[in-house]
């Protein structure tokens, strides 16, 4: 089991009672992957189902949703293959557009 | 001779002294390089507004807003340029008056259109560095687009309720672009603007603010081809002022725009080809 | 009845909608909160010049400048709320002028006056809140202790070059003073103003816009007994533009002005017992 | 011997070099505390003796200066007899007074 701090940002937070910080544990036979972490959040920590869309488009994170490994964007780890290790950081955050 | 010899007026050194001997502004070299250089503003809104007094009492020579919309008084909560007395006049003529009695040193060009793919070209054709201040997906991925195909660097921010982002969009033409970061747009139903999601004026003022530091560094060569990697920086301002600056991805070799096999050319832009409205869907949107 | 029903005007409700719809503040609620506070900006310099229009945008119902320096052209670089017209008008009038047009809902007080410790009390006991804008230690010891006896809250700021450092002090009569962090005075030698170490605009701009958020944060209540926690946050605008948050001492017993058994009291200072001038060095400081 | 990160914040980065973070190894026959620390810095890392009077007055940190040890005023962690540990940050910054 790896622990993770998950944060959602730009107001992603919404979606997930108002709380930006989460603590996740992600449980997983093999070393669990940032894949396996979108998987649980969306079938444990999103409440309403509407809001799913919000957060995942065709089976992946949503086109404007930028996902950071501990400060870093995740094409730089490898994406949703990158395995968490105990006290990541990883990062949702919403693209803003307003201006 | 006599005229390199002194650079500058009286007038000129009295009004930029204390910044020139700020050691990172690079003294008279560096206050040369603001007044030689040229900056478009997109957008004379809550991001413009903020920026825009700054760049021009830097003294940054030539500046150029482009903004179609005139001022409401929705705006000025947080577009602090502007003010009651000039609602329904275009904000880009506002802004211009209030930069002309702050720094006669400064030219200040306007251009009331709604930007699009064709008439992007020979505006921006005119300045060195291009300022994203719109609020719209559609409009942040025309202007990196038209920056690309002309070789310009971007400073582009945006903000909402309390928090704001910043980024630098093709870097001497070697960092990532708009479409490096966001290759699909988002669907036009997930996409707030201010008009519908609120936001708080300094918050967003913040973050026009530091887009003019983020040009300024850019003109005095803060910023180099060593020295330059990828960011976006995230502010948010409750419950307590914060910045983080995330390290981000380089120039894509798959990117439409600014990859190796490009499909969004200056041609495609033009002509209509790439039509943002239906690239980023059918919902409406203000520049 | 009617009254309270539409506490505001509909030119109100116009003109803050977009702020109001922010969840953080508070709707109506926290914009009739803003409409009653009374915030006092000593100094309309740099950093006095971006706080003002956010507060009087955002519709802080009065707000008193405290200034008796002229507008110079040598300010203008960074104190962009004055212009060139205002050459050798008085600060506090010229950004009168701007916070009025920019918000007649706004009422705005004037005191071109060099603030010490005989006028300091009658002046701020009029305000809620007072933001210090100053640039020396003189009038930051000054206006901290003034606000202590007046169990005023203070957002204190200040900058430099290309750095920025900002703190609430005397919360709600319980969080540390100026004396708390600064028992003893720099000596006047080691003390550069922005006068002799520079300073560019826009940096010490946004160290401004973060005083109007914090004094916003104060008057919303976003900061409560229980929430608030001494900090100082320090701002780096180069090379990369970064925010830090040190968690700072409380009130400290043993400080002179908060403390159990202060000597800085209100008769102390207002008979010119406590000597600013004195206490801080010969050397002569502009307010 | 423990090293520490120092960082000279606010403008002090003038005396040393113009350079604001420097990794620093102090050496005690005890374990090294801040005033061992700021010991090392006034003997080896200031280069211009005149420059002594702009970090240290009566002994002490001058006036004007805090000292933050992991981003905490260093009142809350036991100031000078604070005992240092690999890895800490240890920073020095000047008060700004301009506006
Ligand atoms: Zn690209
Ligand atoms: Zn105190």
């Amino acid at each position: 089991m790896v622990t993770v701090k998950v944060e959602f940002l730009g107001g992603l937070d919404v979606i997930f009672d108002k709380q930006r910080i989460h603590m996740v544990n992600v449980d997983s036979s093999e070393t669990p992957t940032v894949k396996d972490l979108i998987d649980y959040i969306v079938k444990n920590m999103i409440r309403n189902p509407n809001d799913v869309d919000v957060f995942i488009e065709n089976g992946t994170i949503r086109p404007g949703i930028l996902t950071l490994i501990n400060d870093t964007d995740w094409e730089l780890e490898g994406g949703e293959e990158y395995e968490l290790e105990d006290g990541d950081v990883i990062s949702f955050t919403s693209t803003l557009h307003g201006g | 001779k006599e005229f390199n010899k002194y650079p500058m007026s009286l007038e000129e050194y009295k009004r930029y002294g204390r910044q020139m001997i700020v050691e990172d502004t690079g003294g008279v070299e560096g206050q040369l390089k603001l007044r030689n250089s040229k900056v478009l503003v997109v957008g004379a809104g809550g991001l413009g507004c903020p920026a825009l007094p700054y760049l021009a009492g830097a003294g940054i020579g030539h500046i150029g807003i482009v903004d179609n919309d005139v001022v409401d008084t929705s705006n000025l909560h947080r577009q602090v340029l502007h003010n009651s007395n000039k609602v329904g006049m275009l904000k880009c003529e506002s802004a211009k008056q209030v930069l002309n009695e702050l720094n006669p040193h400064v030219s200040v060009e306007t251009y009331p259109i709604r930007l699009d793919g064709a008439n992007a070209f020979p505006i921006f054709a005119k300045y060195d560095y291009i300022l994203d201040c719109t609020d719209t997906p559609l409009t942040r991925y025309l202007i990196s687009d038209v920056a690309v195909n002309l070789q310009k660097t971007v400073v582009s921010a945006s903000g909402l309720g309390t928090e704001g982002q910043l980024t630098i969009l093709n870097f001497k033409n070697k960092g990532p672009c708009y479409r490096c970061f966001y290759p699909v747009p988002p669907s036009p139903t997930s996409v707030s603007s201010c008009q519908e999601g609120g936001v708080i004026g300094p918050c967003i003022g913040l973050v026009g603010v530091m887009m003019a530091i983020e040009v300024m560094k850019l003109i005095m060569e803060v910023y180099t081809e060593e020295s330059f990697k990828p960011f976006l920086t995230s502010y948010s301002g409750f419950p307590t002022q914060s910045l983080r600056t995330f390290k981000m991805r380089g120039r894509q070799k798959t990117c439409a725009c600014c990859g190796e096999n490009p499909t969004i050319t200056r041609n495609a832009i033009e002509s209509g080809e790439v039509d943002y409205t239906l690239f980023c869907g059918s919902r409406k949107y203000n520049v």
